[in-house]
């Protein structure tokens, strides 16, 4: 049984997934009921695999590749993170694409793709070695070309076009970096503080230059500086793969893939003692204020979110990077928190886009009105985005803060202030233009929804997910909470 | 052919009868050719499938047909590698036995000569795949050829013609190459036999004229970079199954030809020219990519892509491990599956649209899923993304070059999967946009569009599961596997 | 969690439970809005009754939230709870309309903030109280979405920002050093911190922007100003004394004696109770001019922290004279803001305007310090204390010296009142006027029932002279300068509201637009560049015709067969040449 | 000069001219010939190499030409009729040099 929950929980949207593919556009419920289904059955085998392993259950699945290489699924705490999270936000997401997607076609194939997506993001976190993160990273980056692709017109191809440049050449270093690693340790198995230590000091250049490959490999879908490209652009997606991507899916792989082989990979005694994560903190930091300052200056607001997002990544990269442990509290716990804080934004935009056909901030002038909930939502996500406490932002900013102290890198403070400066500068405007200012005679493209403000199907989980990264922060100090998992992550890694 | 003498024929020569015998049959009764080709394809595929049983359990099978041994008789062969080889060309063989079910009901290519010439052409293949004497190979090669240039001629247009007849020229001449190599050998060695000339082969000049003449006609037929020019006016311009055989298993059997000899006849001599094919195989990859990424019609860019794929197979010879050898065998059935599976779907995609320009796709993503997946998957091989068959054969191949440190070659595997992505992605990303010039839809036999499906997902399967292969590659260690001698 | 803890935090969330289901209850606001005011009474009620709400920990709530009331905090809940149930009865009528929410909503969440500053225990929960306040508060700023209005609230947003984040930064500093939250170990530790001038720099500096430290006290006028007055009311009353309150948690007095940053306190405190008097003159607008009073008033409690922050061993008396002076100062400052509404709000009949002048008379008197009044005994408790200073005569003199320019801006302040207008009838003023005279009576008299040290002396005949002297001399100053400045016809300038701030506004304008140049058009271009250089790249190894004629070429008959026979003699030659030439060749 | 050897070299000479047909002649009917020219050459070089050893001639080599000698035969009716049909198709009897290139 404990080898088959893994995949269970894989096969879960796997299945339904590929079903869907084979369902005829019009058959809407039994769509409705595979996508939900799936996405409740998930949520309820995560929940069980998630008391097992805190009943001290081990759960691990493992096939053969390859002589002495094998695929295997295990679910170790750092993974049960991020599939609570991906399950959970597929949820939510499913509900609303359905709500988002009513009348639009091709939603079979989007469906289909859209399980794909959720299958190959829980496969990354339940990864147990790299070679199976290889695998289900490239899926992801497959899975999620049609999405990005499905309004099919030529903006789309492009976009998806530089999507891929950018996600294959990085998998392609990752390749070659997996592959060396492999030839060096023999092994690629995720261990709690890496398996590289033991080598002999005669590779330590060949590790550098590994950690390079690995990192750009997985800084491409985490978005990092000079390989952020693809990001704004893939914003022509609708609005749930948007928040997908953003929120869960591939970002948070690549950023997820950045704690792997920091954390269990290298370890971060020994990636620190190696000279890497300096760098590597530098270059979020570089990161997360560049991010910021070009999202001052988009007036699409999805690219805004999208700017804001290459920025807020980066914060996970930062926490990993800066080797001691309330950092790495700070980092893993904001995996979950970012992507609770912008879905729930890429959500309220994608809820303006389609009741009022709003697409940009400048033609979001009193909105606050008309959309009081979506709008709500999008200001505590907002806000938790600045760091404004009780939001979860705050406490993900508060650990990192701290854990920059304590490891002796004071500038990390600073460099957090100036990315809560530029966040508040580009999304207060926003906030004050919505709530405050008057709202224009008539929206660009309204949709009626009789006395509600939109769809339910389209308010609700931008609400939730306002709610729970409102909560997580809120309570975080109780036991369920992401902080409290991210303690105890950290506490594996750090703990002598 | 040989009477039995008492027991029954083994299983080895029924692989060759077999289809020769439903050629003969096709031939005679051409009405009846769709359902006697597909009962052959499948018998054969029955018959290959025992004789795997039968390996394994026993080990290497030697078999003289007719009690007669080499240089008179015909001797046969089989080891791991023929039968991934055997297995492989069943599959592809049923697959697009399968899916010519489906285009020949439409399409104005000429049906008739489809059945008898593709059986033979199997015939040709899997006798080359167990011949155990170069003669032998010279005979199933030209076999192989002939039957091959007249697929090609199928077509008859303008393009297949003139392509099948580049191509007889350049079979012809490969040949004859390789048949003054072994007349240099039988000369020197006075043997034909594979495993005897290997113990015998020693450096002279007959030796290194033989392997010069033999090698670079094998090249010459496997369309290695620069001798690639014929392949691709050929591929593109046969019928879409006749392509997916020709890229899938055709270029292959020269391949497999080139590895007995460099392996089993020539490795005394052999192995310190391995670099000279693997830097080809990687001015292969490289521009056969970039000229795939150029191509503005479907069929060409596959073609191409076929010419930079092949250029991956000559990579072990330079990086001489094991691993690479595994990894450059793997990457011959990864290949031969995918290639025949995207030939089919572009098949498909030309009979839909009545084009193949890449530009013009109109939404062939939403009305033809099932190809489209099918072309995807297929491309997913060919980058090289896991999980795929060609991810398994790249990992193996990088594992060697990278745990003897040579770099270069990783480097080029690297650049050839990010083409190949990049020439796959363009097909693409033009099959979900809209064409300027919207066309009409032909209707696609679901034959077509399932065994195009099929091939792609075994591609995909190759990579699930690496052991069984690579064990099946074990037996009777057909290539040495070692590295060279000093 | 004690029980005490529970019904603190039930007064905490109080109003932010009413401001949650007005925001999403339409069908409930009509009524809910005007239970808002009243959502305040509970911790009044908290602040009064006899319990003891000592701290109280609740482990779930952010990293483990405290919440309790000490001695000073108790007073400061008072004067907090006190005004904002005034200034929401006086909000009441222009504002509690059930289709317009958006104001009692904003005015809720501030208030459940402000509440939350007081009781918080811990430096998270006092930060996030503090930033829901301040952010909050933006709705109120500009409330009257006038041009004014919008450019203040930006000002206050961008000071409100840049103060959290720097509050946040040294939370976080103080944090890691103390490895604890509450705010005993937090104060000791930044005591003992490394970075302790650090940590003392970015409090000071950012809750001064609340208090208006000189330099930073911009936002005063603009937002006092700019708000409707319930909601100037509850800024200057309540809400600036949370920056007060900050200090007094964090800044490490009574631990050990910091000469330096006493001195410094010190200076500035003085300094902004004369200057804010000083432009405060000159003003013509009630509201900012009570704002340069603020500015002054606080100015001597910044004084009076300077004073604690060199003297460790006085600093409990210290903490109780701050306490006293700021409800003192909270009080008597929102009574004189509602002032001006009943002014406003009063009738046509003479007598409720010299009702309501009188009225705005007595916490003004209490503000200059007059004798009996609660800013008598603040002031003079205060000057008790002086002689830790370093030049006690010296100051001495100088605190009097305050009273008076306090005295003369009152005096100002009814100057200014006289021509104010009215704004007709109010019928449903009850709850009105009668908090507000519970709030004038409240600013006369609460200091008394503070607990003191030794009450008589305060009612020594000198005592009650210090305090009367300022008055009485201002009164006679200002009189002879009004009616000097009259003969001679010589007006005074108006200083704008925000005075030197107006420069550096424009300073920082100019500032951010070079920001937004290079950051703005600059940095896609390079970009674009970079992607350019690329595409370049590209387009060389995609080249035209290279590529396609070499293909070409490598497919003509003669050219294939040569290379097929160099290839071979390449196979060939090195053979030919290594191996050893043998006979039968 | 042995025998055999001439043969031999006759062979090789044989194959040389072929190959230089085969780059020369554009024409199609002449490049087969050309084809069929070198095929003889090889088939000549095979029989002189039979004479390895002793006086009698090696019967194998012998065999190996027959066997060849049917498929150069089969090759060549493949190659005309293929000849027959292009030129039916095109109206020309030469391969264009540039009719692939991309």
């Amino acid at each position: 049984m404990n080898a088959w929950l893994p995949l269970l929980v894989l096969a879960s949207s796997l299945v339904p997934g590929l079903i869907i593919f084979a369902l005829k556009e019009e058959h809407t419920r039994a769509r409705i009921a595979l996508n939900l289904g799936g996405a409740v059955i998930k949520l309820v085998l995560v929940g069980v695999m998630v008391w097992g392993v805190f009943q001290g259950q081990t759960y691990e699945a493992r096939l053969p590749l390859l002589p002495g290489l094998e695929l295997a699924l295990q679910a170790d705490a750092l993974a049960l993170l991020f599939v609570v999270l991906s399950s959970v936000l597929w949820l939510v997401t499913t509900i609303y694409a359905i709500g988002y997607l009513e009348d639009s076609p091709y939603r079979s194939r989007f469906f289909g793709f859209f399980s794909l997506c959720v299958t190959s993001t829980v496969g990354v976190a339940l990864s147990g070695n790299l070679i199976t993160f290889l695998l289900f990273y490239e899926l992801l980056t497959l899975s999620t070309y049609p999405l990005i692709v499905h309004r099919a017109t030529e903006v789309a191809r492009r976009a998806a076009k530089t999507y891929l440049v950018y996600t294959l050449a990085g998998g392609a270093l990752l390749l070659v970096g997996v592959v060396w690693l492999y030839t060096l340790a023999g092994t690629l198995s995720f261990t709690p503080r890496g398996f590289l230590s033991g080598l002999e000091t005669q590779h330590s250049t060949a590790l550098s230059v590994i950690f390079v490959l690995l990192i750009a490999g997985f800084g491409v879908k985490a978005a990092i500086l000079p390989l952020h490209g693809w990001l704004p652009k893939a914003m022509v997606a609708p609005a749930p793969v948007s928040a997908l991507l953003h929120a869960v899916a591939v970002v948070k792989a690549g950023a997820f893939g950045i704690v792997r082989v920091v954390h269990d990979v290298y370890g971060v005694e020994f990636a620190d003692s190696l000279n890497l994560l300096m760098p590597l903190a530098i270059l979020a930091a570089a990161t997360i204020l560049y991010g910021s300052v070009r999202a001052l200056y988009q007036d699409d607001l999805k690219r805004r979110l999208a700017y804001s997002t290459v920025s807020q990544v980066s914060y996970i990269a930062l926490g990993t990077a800066i080797a001691g442990p309330v950092a790495a509290i700070g980092g893993i716990v904001h995996l979950v928190h970012q992507g609770l804080m912008k879905i729930t934004l890429f959500f309220c935009a994608g809820n303006l886009a389609e009741t009022l056909g709003i697409h940009k901030i400048s033609e979001m002038d009193g909105v606050g009105r008309r959309m009081p909930w979506t709008m709500a939502a999008f200001t505590l996500g907002a806000f938790g985005m600045i760091g404004v406490p009780p939001l979860a932002g705050f406490i993900s900013k508060w650990y990192l803060g701290l854990g920059a102290l304590e490891a002796g890198q004071g500038w990390v403070i600073w460099v957090l202030v100036g990315s809560s400066l530029l966040n508040a500068a580009y999304f207060l405007p926003i906030l004050y233009a919505a709530w405050f200012k008057a709202p224009a005679t008539h929206w660009p493209h309204e949709r009626s929804f009789g006395r509600q403000e939109t769809a339910w199907m389209l308010l609700l989980p931008p609400v939730l997910t306002a709610l729970l990264s409102l909560a997580v922060g809120l309570l975080a100090n109780t036991t369920f909470s992401p902080l409290q998992w991210a303690v105890f992550i950290a506490s594996l890694e750090f703990m002598p | 052919m040989i009477e039995a003498s008492g027991t029954p024929l083994p299983w080895i020569v029924w692989v060759i009868l077999l289809p020769l015998i439903g050629a003969m049959l096709c031939f005679l009764w051409p009405r009846q050719g769709k359902t006697l080709g597909l009962l052959t394809a499948l018998a054969t595929l029955l018959a290959v499938i025992a004789l795997y049983f039968q390996l394994l359990d026993g080990g290497v099978i030697r078999y003289a047909v007719g009690g007669w041994g080499a240089p008179l008789g015909i001797a046969l062969y089989a080891d791991g590698l023929s039968m991934l080889m055997l297995l492989m060309s069943a599959l592809v063989g049923v697959g697009v036995s399968l899916y010519a079910l489906g285009y020949f009901k439409h399409s104005p290519d000429n049906p008739a000569g489809f059945w008898p010439l593709w059986l033979l052409m199997w015939t040709g293949l899997n006798g080359l795949f167990v011949a155990g004497d170069i003669f032998n190979l010279y005979v199933t090669l030209e076999l192989l050829g002939l039957s091959a240039v007249a697929l090609v001629a199928l077509a008859a247009s303008r393009d297949a013609l003139g392509g099948a007849m580049r191509y007889l020229f350049v079979s012809l001449l490969g040949s004859l190459c390789y048949l003054i190599g072994v007349a240099l050998l039988y000369h020197a060695y006075g043997t034909v036999d594979i495993a005897l000339l290997g113990t015998l082969v020693e450096r002279n000049p007959a030796t290194h004229v033989a392997l010069g003449l033999m090698v670079v006609a094998m090249l010459l037929k496997s369309a290695l970079f620069p001798l690639h020019f014929w392949l691709p006016p050929a591929h593109a311009s046969a019928p879409a199954p006749v392509s997916a055989l020709l890229s899938a298993l055709v270029v292959k059997a020269s391949f497999y030809l080139l590895l007995r000899l460099w392996f089993d006849v020539f490795s005394t001599v052999s192995m310190d020219l391995g670099m000279v094919l693997g830097v080809l195989g990687a001015a292969a990859i490289v521009w056969g990519s970039v000229l795939a990424l150029r191509q503005t019609r479907l069929k060409l860019l596959v073609a191409y892509s076929t010419v930079a794929q092949l250029g991956y197979l000559f990579l072990p010879f330079a990086l001489l491990s094991p691993l690479a050898w595994q990894g450059g065998v793997y990457f011959v059935l990864s290949h031969a599956l995918a290639k025949a599976a995207m030939f089919m779907a572009a098949g498909n995609i030309l009979a839909f649209g009545g084009h193949d320009r890449i530009a013009d796709l109109d939404r062939v993503a939403q009305r033809l899923p099932i190809t489209m997946t099918a072309f995807c998957l297929a491309g997913v091989s060919l980058m090289g993304l896991p999980p795929s068959g060609g991810f398994i054969a790249k990992w193996l191949l990088l594992d060697a070059a990278l745990s003897h440190d040579q770099w270069g070659w990783a480097v080029m595997m690297m650049i050839g999967g990010l083409l190949a992505a990049a020439y796959v992605f363009k097909v693409v990303g033009f099959a979900f946009t809209q064409a300027d010039a919207p066309h009409d839809a032909q209707p696609v036999s679901p034959f077509m569009e399932w065994s195009a499906l099929a091939l792609a997902v075994c591609a995909i399967l190759l990579g699930l599961n690496a052991h069984y292969p690579l064990e099946l590659l074990a037996i009777g260690g057909p290539v040495t596997f070692v590295s060279p001698s000093p | 969690m004690m029980i005490s803890g529970i019904w603190l935090l039930l007064a905490l969330l109080g109003p932010l439970g009413l401001a949650l289901l007005l925001m999403t209850w339409p069908s409930l606001r009509a009524g809910l809005i005007k239970l808002a005011p009243w959502s305040a009474l509970p911790a009044l009620l908290m602040a009064l009754l006899p319990v003891d709400f000592s701290t109280s920990v609740i482990p779930g709530l952010l990293l483990g939230s405290q919440i309790g009331l000490d001695d000073s905090s108790r007073y400061f809940l008072l004067l907090t709870s006190l005004v904002w149930l005034t200034a929401g009865l006086h909000a009441r009528p222009a504002h509690a309309r059930a289709e317009k929410p958006g104001f009692f909503i904003l005015f809720l969440l501030a208030m459940s903030g402000n509440l939350g500053v007081v009781v918080a225990g811990d430096i998270l929960s006092f930060y996030l109280s503090f930033a829901l306040m301040s952010f909050a508060a933006y709705g109120l700023v500009i409330h009257s979405a006038t041009a004014h209005a919008l450019s203040a609230g930006r000002v206050y947003m961008t000071f409100v920002v840049l103060g959290e984040v720097m509050l946040l930064c040294a939370l976080m500093l103080a944090a890691s050093q103390a490895q604890s939250y509450d705010f005993e170990t937090i104060r000791s530790a930044v005591a003992q911190s490394e970075s302790r001038n650090l940590i003392m720099a970015l409090t000071v500096m950012s809750l001064g922007i609340k208090i208006g430290l000189p330099g930073l006290h911009a936002t005063l006028p603009l937002i006092y100003r700019a708000a409707p007055i319930p909601a100037a009311a509850v800024l200057a009353g309540a809400m600036i004394n949370a920056g007060l309150l900050g200090w007094l948690r964090l800044l490490p007095a009574g631990q050990i004696a910091l000469p330096e940053w006493s001195a410094a306190l010190m200076g500035l405190g003085l300094f902004a109770a004369f200057y804010g008097v000083l432009v405060g003159l000159t003003q013509r607008d009630a509201k900012t001019l009570l704002a340069y009073s603020s500015i002054s008033q606080m100015g001597i409690l910044t004084f009076a922290v300077g004073l604690g922050l060199g003297a460790p061993q006085a600093w409990p008396t210290l903490l109780m004279i701050i306490t006293l002076y700021a409800v003192h100062h909270g009080l008597a400052k929102a009574a004189l803001f509602l002032g001006l509404n009943m002014t406003q709000h009063a009738r046509d009949g003479r007598h409720w305007r010299w009702l309501a002048l009188l009225g705005l008379a007595l916490p003004a008197l209490a503000l200059a310090g007059a004798p009996f009044t609660s800013g008598m005994v603040a002031k003079a408790l205060l000057k008790e204390q002086i002689y830790l200073a370093p030049w006690p005569v010296l100051l001495g003199w100088l605190l009097p010296l305050s009273s008076l320019a306090t005295t003369l801006l009152v005096i100002r302040l009814f100057y200014l009142v006289r021509s104010y207008p009215g704004n007709g009838e109010c019928q449903t003023c009850h709850w009105q006027r009668l908090s507000w005279a519970l709030l004038v009576i409240a600013s006369l008299v609460c200091v008394w029932f503070i607990p003191k040290n030794d009450e008589t002396a305060l009612l020594s005949l000198s005592t009650i002279w210090q305090s009367l002297w300022p008055v009485l001399g201002a009164m006679i100053l200002f009189f002879i300068t009004a009616r000097g400045l009259a003969r001679l016809n010589i007006t005074i300038a108006e200083i704008p509201a925000g005075d030197l701030f107006v420069p550096v506004l424009s300073a920082v304008v100019r500032l951010a637009r070079f920001f937004i140049q290079i950051t703005k058009e600059r940095l896609p271009i390079y970009q674009e560049q970079v992607s350019q250089l690329i595409a370049r790249l590209v387009h060389c190894l995609n080249g035209h015709h290279g590529l396609a004629s070499v293909e070409a070429r490598t497919g003509r008959w003669p050219i294939a067969i040569i290379l097929v026979l160099m290839l071979i003699l390449t196979f060939i030659l090195p053979g030919l040449l290594i191996a050893p030439s043998s006979g039968d060749g | 000069m042995s025998t055999p050897l001439l043969y031999a070299l006759a062979g090789v000479g044989l194959c040389l001219l072929g190959l230089y047909g085969l780059i020369v002649y554009a024409h199609l009917l002449r490049k087969i010939l050309a084809l069929n020219i070198m095929g003889s050459g090889v088939f000549l070089i095979l029989v002189a190499l039979a004479r390895r050893s002793g006086d009698s001639p090696d019967p194998v080599p012998h065999a190996m030409v027959i066997t060849g000698i049917v498929v150069a035969v089969s090759a060549t009716a493949l190659a005309l009729v293929l000849l027959v049909r292009f030129s039916a198709a095109t109206g020309r009897n030469q391969l264009d040099d540039d009719e692939h290139s991309p």
